[in-house]
């Protein structure tokens, strides 16, 4: 089986394992890693597309990564201050 | 002319970043960015007016590598509309973030968002409107949380998570769009949809329209993806609940009408689309019934958006079944129309529920009445909202919904007729409910305004929608192209 | 020149009380003279105008005004000679009210918000009139509600919300059902244009069946406002507005705009050979004569002054509707007429009753004895008003029924005779015993609440020349009525028309 | 969606969620594989090697980031800002931790100047290799972190009003470069093609600051405390740390 199509496919499963643990997970810091997850298959996903034989790779999928971890980085840590926020200085 | 196109995105940009930047004077140059964005919306629509369509390459590099930026009659339509909503919500704003250390956080994520608004609506550009989308989700929920209590707190993080998971969604469909096609342009995409080249593509394309329109769902909130509204919308700040509501989630709804009848309409089914209208019917009904139970005003406007959203869904079925023509483009144009009013009859309805909850000092509706009577021109806004959130005359929903249940009719599709009468009567009851209350004995009000700043916006958006809407609808025809007749 | 100047002329009448109602609503509470002038202004502006319609439609002259709003979707005013008649009922009935409005509710509250919605309610009666299509009738139709439900529940009391509560429901219902109909009907043709001898005749067989299940849906939301049996159930609730308000709705917006919307129906949408045809007429004119009968039995059991006079328009108001039931061209006058008849009668009836409400405190039938000698002008308007409404020559009334007993004759339909005679003795009944307690009564000692003591007049002017005008009105409707410019020589002009 | 204060979704719910999952996978998988195998799409790593010449750079990843979609970039920026001033407006920031023992300190002072380095060697290598302003910016926002953990409350960080013009100044300056060209006649961000290279250069080097400002202030997780506050001891509490930084 080629590479690319195995990232794909972890991708896939990656995204999915993401919205189960997304879902079914009460506690935020556990939804923002489902929620890395799931960027992290469909970041897989794009590195599988930018990957044609003999050829370089595709400099576009590279660059919507990184701009896709950017945004993400972005949104966990917001998503942790509201957590902080909402704890106060009580417990976890 | 091409030029507003850009600056639609880099004076709302520049702005914000002012305004974060000195801190001090924010009220002020927040104010006068937002009047600068209007003016260029004015000259955009006035270039669209003209021209039809406006297309630009940013970078000058075209598509597929570079990024394109189209204004079209749609996008013109909802860019003026958000330019005068959040131009009103910015001068109330300025009375309601009196508090410098508020009105500190309030400006630059209100620019912030007025930019990703501006983006969403002329990016041509699959991924372009990812990094739009998350910024319109990360600047609303952290606008949502301004307010500061639990309750606000909780609502806006679930708010941005719901977002998250609906981005990443739609992530997940552009990645497979761009893997299948290699292009994430809107034009460059229908091309290839529209010769079918092989029956693979049009199941991965399907497959991600599918993806895309889920996580678009969730965002604009389509029943039973709304639970994340009510508490978000209910708990923010009153200007912020006036653009969440008016502006965010019409943004996520004009994408999905923008792939589903353009982009994607190729690969789109009565089935599909039936099941959109479906999900629609079952928004009007039970966000209305929810409206009519809610016991706080900024509930129950809430409530009412997941509601008129619905609205806005039921046109997907008959617009699927339409022949191109006369009947769908008024169709396609009563769509706008119906976003356009509810935006501003939504955001006024908002503005006039905080000013109502300032004096009051809660929002209760049960005990509202004295406040309601007190304030003639809060409760004319009040009334002239309503009137519009149940569509009748003379406001713009009114015209849309007759054109929506011709539509309907004429395509034999009678059961959204029942769905809109039974709407439309628990609109009116929810409504009602509210303004019984400005009739009772309290003493008579000297004057009509008690605080034309923070009144005034709230009434002229709502005389937009009922008043200036319901009989101006003939340039909106002329800007969707869809003229016929009007000349 | 000529061209746009007639094209204005309808948008003009509108705007002179649309202008005034929405800069009403911004005057201070306290700014007595300047809501004055706004309102007298308005009102004064509009007859003006309406005399000069009313001349160049008699001189055939047609005015016309479109705003598209979309392709197939107009906005249309236009002036035809059935609009005439309810306009300029509706305009002069308007001064007259204003003028009583400004006196009765001289000292109470709300007065900016109250006058800005009576403007509005008389802009949207205005719009009802003048409208040139369906869809148009149907906005300003719906305006109408919004515009009156403020006027009803204005006192809040917790009856006046019910009240308003009940009027909503109903009148909200009814229009979500006239606007399903109206869009299946122009989903069917096209564009729904108000035209002289109707315009569905010519369609194809085909549609004929769901020609008739329209109808019943126009005619359900018109027979609200109509207070047609059964849909009547508001107008007796509302009664809790004030004079005015009561004086207004029942004798010329709402319950006139429905009523006018069924003519409308019948002569300028259907066409009244073609609804015969169908059989439709025979549907309206059943429904019309029950509401007859039962709205005249059920008057005579009330106390409640206002009570007795909403259950008598419940009756009345379906004249109309019988007369546009009528195959034939004296029926059409005779209903039609009816329309302006009932309309100054009426007013003048609740006009009597708000002056007696307001300057003795006497709301019952029971507390009238006598009330002819503290105040025998208004009592000489309210007796001529019910005189009137009984059909005793030379007052208006007289011709109304005169004019539809014919027709029922010459249509072949002698039972509407018997319908008649039964209305009429029933009015009779309920009206006789009121004038009898008036002027043959001795008065007590006290009355319940006398509010306005008697000075040079019995009581203020403001409230004692409407119903004095109105009242010399129906006089002059009856015996003038053939005199040029007469309603019964108007509506024998539109009658003339209608069928060729 | 349930937020930590919602009560353990019923299992019947969350076995449908399951079934629900492994078909949407079985979908995905079954469509992308149908896909790959008859009609694989070409890419565009032809288009963008052929206009490479023209962007000023010869990293094809930087020339997509900085110049073909550049739109993207600047607005991953403003992102990043709207996450710091969200995280400022949910209130101040935490204390700081007790300063660290010689150990910590030691290996600071080694690593520290070692990022600064290895980040401006990234920022200047960008334009020819991997490398370029966020991992630039990571790096050096990785400085700011450990500064924090060694006990620096405002990690390195100017003062607030600093703070906020460094936060601005990538997308300034980038917005500035936009504006120039668009002045000059040549639309949004469209570089001539002599100062390319310079212009990208000039936008990653303030984009590296602001990457770095924004990263390390949310990291400390709040608007600045006012200047002179000095570490509170006794707090020991581990923050999540972002994890792409």
């Amino acid at each position: 089986m080629d590479a690319e199509l195995l990232y794909a496919s972890a991708g896939f499963i990656l995204f999915v394992l993401g919205i189960w643990s997304l879902l079914l997970h009460r506690l935020l810091i556990r939804k923002l890693i489902a929620l890395n997850i799931m960027g992290s298959g469909v970041f897989h996903l794009l590195i599988a597309t930018a990957e044609h034989h003999g050829e370089p790779a595709d400099p576009v999928p590279h660059a919507l990564v990184l701009t896709g971890i950017v945004v993400a980085v972005s949104a966990t840590a917001l998503a942790l201050s509201f957590g902080r926020a909402l704890r106060g200085d009580g417990d976890d | 002319m091409t030029d507003s196109l850009v600056l639609a995105l880099v004076v709302p940009l520049a702005g914000a970043l002012l305004v974060t930047a000195l801190p001090a004077h924010a009220a002020r140059i927040g104010l006068f960015s937002v009047m600068l964005n209007t003016l260029n919306i004015a000259l955009l629509t006035l270039g669209v007016w003209q021209h039809d369509e406006l297309q630009l390459a940013l970078g000058d590099w075209a598509p597929p590598l570079g990024i394109g930026f189209v204004a079209d009659g749609l996008s013109a339509a909802m860019l003026a509309m958000t330019a005068l909503v959040s131009l009103a919500i910015s001068v109330y704003a300025g009375d309601y973030f009196r508090d410098p250390a508020r009105a500190r956080h309030f400006w630059p994520l209100w620019l912030l968002l007025l930019t990703s608004l501006n983006g969403l609506f002329l990016a041509a550009d699959l991924f372009n409107l990812y990094v739009n989308l998350e910024l319109l989700g990360l600047s609303a929920a952290a606008l949502g949380a301004l307010g500061g209590q639990r309750t606000a707190l909780e609502a806006n993080l679930r708010y941005l998570l719901v977002g998250l998971l609906g981005s990443m969604t739609y992530l997940l469909g552009v990645a497979l769009i761009y893997s299948g096609f290699s292009t994430l342009d809107f034009a460059q995409l229908a091309a290839q949809l529209a010769r079918g080249d092989a029956a693979a593509s049009g199941l991965l394309g399907a497959t991600a329209l599918g993806l895309m329109v889920m996580g678009l769902a969730l965002k604009a909130a389509l029943f039973p993806l709304h639970f994340w509204l009510p508490p978000a919308h209910g708990s923010a700040p009153a200007p912020v609940s006036a653009a969440l509501s008016a502006l965010v989630v019409k943004a996520a709804f004009y994408l999905i009408l923008r792939l589903w009848l353009e982009v994607f309409a190729p690969l789109t089914t009565q089935g599909a689309a039936n099941l959109l209208g479906l999900l629609g019917a079952g928004a009007v009904l039970w966000g209305s019934w929810q409206a009519l139970r809610a016991e706080r005003l900024k509930l129950l406007a809430a409530y009412s958006t997941v509601a008129q959203l619905g609205y806005l869904f039921l046109f997907f079925p008959i617009l699927q079944g339409l022949p191109a023509g006369e009947t769908r483009s008024n169709l396609f144009a009563a769509v706008t129309l119906m976003a356009l009013a509810h935006g501003f009859a939504k955001s006024g309805l908002f503005l006039a529920a905080g000013f109502v909850q300032q004096q009051a000092g809660h929002d209760r509706i049960a005990e509202l009445g004295t406040t309601l009577q007190q304030l003639p021109a809060t409760t004319l806004t009040l009334a002239l909202a309503g009137t519009a959130l149940i569509g009748l005359p003379p406001s713009g929903s009114f015209v849309a919904k007759w054109l929506l249940l011709g539509g309907a009719m004429a395509n034999g599709q009678w059961w959204w007729v029942l769905v809109l009468l039974a709407g439309t009567l628990l609109a009116v009851a929810y409504v009602f409910r509210l303004m019984t209350r400005a009739f009772g004995l309290e003493p008579t009000p000297r004057h009509f305004f008690t605080q034309a700043r923070a009144e005034g916006p709230a009434l002229l958006l709502a005389a937009m929608a009922t008043g200036v809407l319901g009989v101006a609808t003939a340039p909106l025809w002329h800007l969707l192209g869809t003229s016929g007749g009007l000349g | 020149m000529m061209e746009t100047l007639d094209s204005l002329l309808p948008v003009a009448i509108l705007l002179s009380s649309l202008l005034p109602g929405l800069a009403i609503f911004m005057v201070a509470e306290d700014s007595h003279w300047l809501r004055g002038l706004l309102n007298m202004t308005g009102a004064l502006v509009k007859l003006v105008l309406v005399g000069m319609l009313v001349w160049g439609v008699y001189h055939d002259h047609s005015y016309d005004a479109e705003l598209v709003l979309a392709p197939g979707l107009s906005l249309v005013l236009q002036a035809d000679a059935l609009s005439v008649l309810f306009v300029t009922l509706s305009s002069v009935l308007w001064l007259v009210t204003t003028v009583y409005a400004i006196g009765y509710l001289e000292h109470s509250p709300n007065r900016s918000r109250f006058f800005g919605f009576f403007s509005l309610c008389v802009t949207a009666t205005i719009g009802i009139a003048l409208a040139g299509n369906l869809f148009t009738f149907v906005v300003f139709y719906e305006i109408l509600t919004l515009a009156t439900y403020p006027l009803v529940s204005h006192r809040g009391t917790p009856d006046a919300t019910a009240g308003a509560r009940a009027y909503l429901a109903y009148t909200m219902t009814g229009g979500a059902v006239l606007m399903i109909g109206a869009v299946w009907l122009q989903t069917l043709i096209g564009p729904v244009d108000f035209t002289q001898g109707g315009l569905l005749a010519e369609q194809p067989e085909a549609l004929h069946g769901q020609f008739i299940i329209i109808f019943v849906l126009l005619l359900a939301g018109l027979g609200v406002k109509a207070a047609l049996v059964p849909l009547h159930g508001w107008l007796p609730r509302s009664m809790v507005a004030p004079a005015p308000v009561s004086a207004l709705l029942h004798a010329v917006a709402v319950v006139k705009a429905g009523a006018f919307g069924i003519v409308r129906l019948v002569y300028d949408i259907y066409g009244v050979e073609f609804a015969h045809a169908l059989g439709l007429l025979t549907l309206l004119g059943v429904l019309a004569s029950v509401t007859i009968l039962y709205g005249s039995i059920m008057a005579l059991s009330q106390d409640g002054l206002k009570k007795r006079l909403a259950y008598s328009t419940v009756s009345q108001v379906s004249y109309i509707a019988l007369g546009a039931s009528i195959f034939g061209p004296v029926a059409t006058i005779g209903g039609m007429v009816h329309l302006v008849h009932q309309g100054i009668m009426k007013i003048t009836l609740f006009l009597c009753a708000g002056n007696y409400a307001e300057t003795l405190g006497v709301h019952k039938v029971s507390e009238m004895d006598g009330i002819g000698r503290r105040m025998p002008w208004t009592t000489l308007a309210f007796s001529v008003g019910a005189l009137g409404m009984i059909g005793i020559p030379p007052i208006a009334g007289f011709i109304s029924k005169w004019y539809l007993g014919l027709g029922a004759i010459k249509a072949d339909m002698p039972w509407v005779l018997l319908v008649l005679g039964a209305s009429t003795l029933l009015n009779a009944a309920y009206f006789l015993p009121i004038l009898f307690r008036a002027w043959f009564r001795e008065p007590p000692p006290h009355w319940p609440h006398e509010d306005i003591p008697r000075r040079r007049l019995e009581t203020h002017a403001t409230l004692l020349w409407p119903p004095l005008i109105t009242a010399a009105l129906c006089l002059l409707a009856g015996l003038f009525a053939a005199a040029p410019f007469s309603p019964l020589e108007w509506t024998t002009l539109i009658a003339r028309r209608e069928y060729p | 969606m349930r937020n930590s204060l919602e009560p353990k979704p019923q299992r019947s719910a969350a076995l449908l969620v399951v079934v629900l999952l492994i078909l949407l996978a079985g979908l995905l998988q079954w469509v992308y594989f149908t896909h790959a195998a008859t009609a694989p799409g070409a890419g565009l790593t032809a288009l963008a090697q052929a206009e490479l010449p023209r962007s000023g750079v010869t990293n094809p990843v930087t020339a997509v980031l900085l110049n073909y979609r550049a739109l993207d970039t600047l607005l991953e920026l403003s992102v990043l800002l709207t996450a710091m001033l969200g995280i400022w407006s949910l209130g101040p920031a935490t204390p700081g931790y007790q300063q660290a023992g010689a150990v910590f300190a030691g290996l600071a002072a080694w690593v520290v100047p070692l990022l600064i380095l290895s980040g401006g060697y990234l920022l200047w290598i960008g334009a020819k290799a991997p490398g370029g302003a966020f991992q630039a910016g990571a790096l050096l926002a990785a400085a700011g972190v450990i500064q924090r953990l060694g006990g620096d409350p405002r990690a390195s960080l100017p003062n607030e009003s600093a703070q906020r013009w460094l936060a601005i100044a990538g997308i300034g300056i980038f917005a500035l470069v936009g504006l120039a060209t668009l002045v000059a006649g040549r639309g949004f961000l469209d570089y001539p093609l002599a100062w390319a290279g310079w212009l990208i250069l000039l936008i990653e080097t303030f984009a590296t600051l602001t990457i770095a400002t924004l990263l390390t202030a949310a990291y400390v997780g709040g608007q600045p405390p006012p200047s002179q506050t000095t570490a509170t001891p006794g707090m020991h509490r581990m923050q999540a740390p972002d994890r792409k930084a």
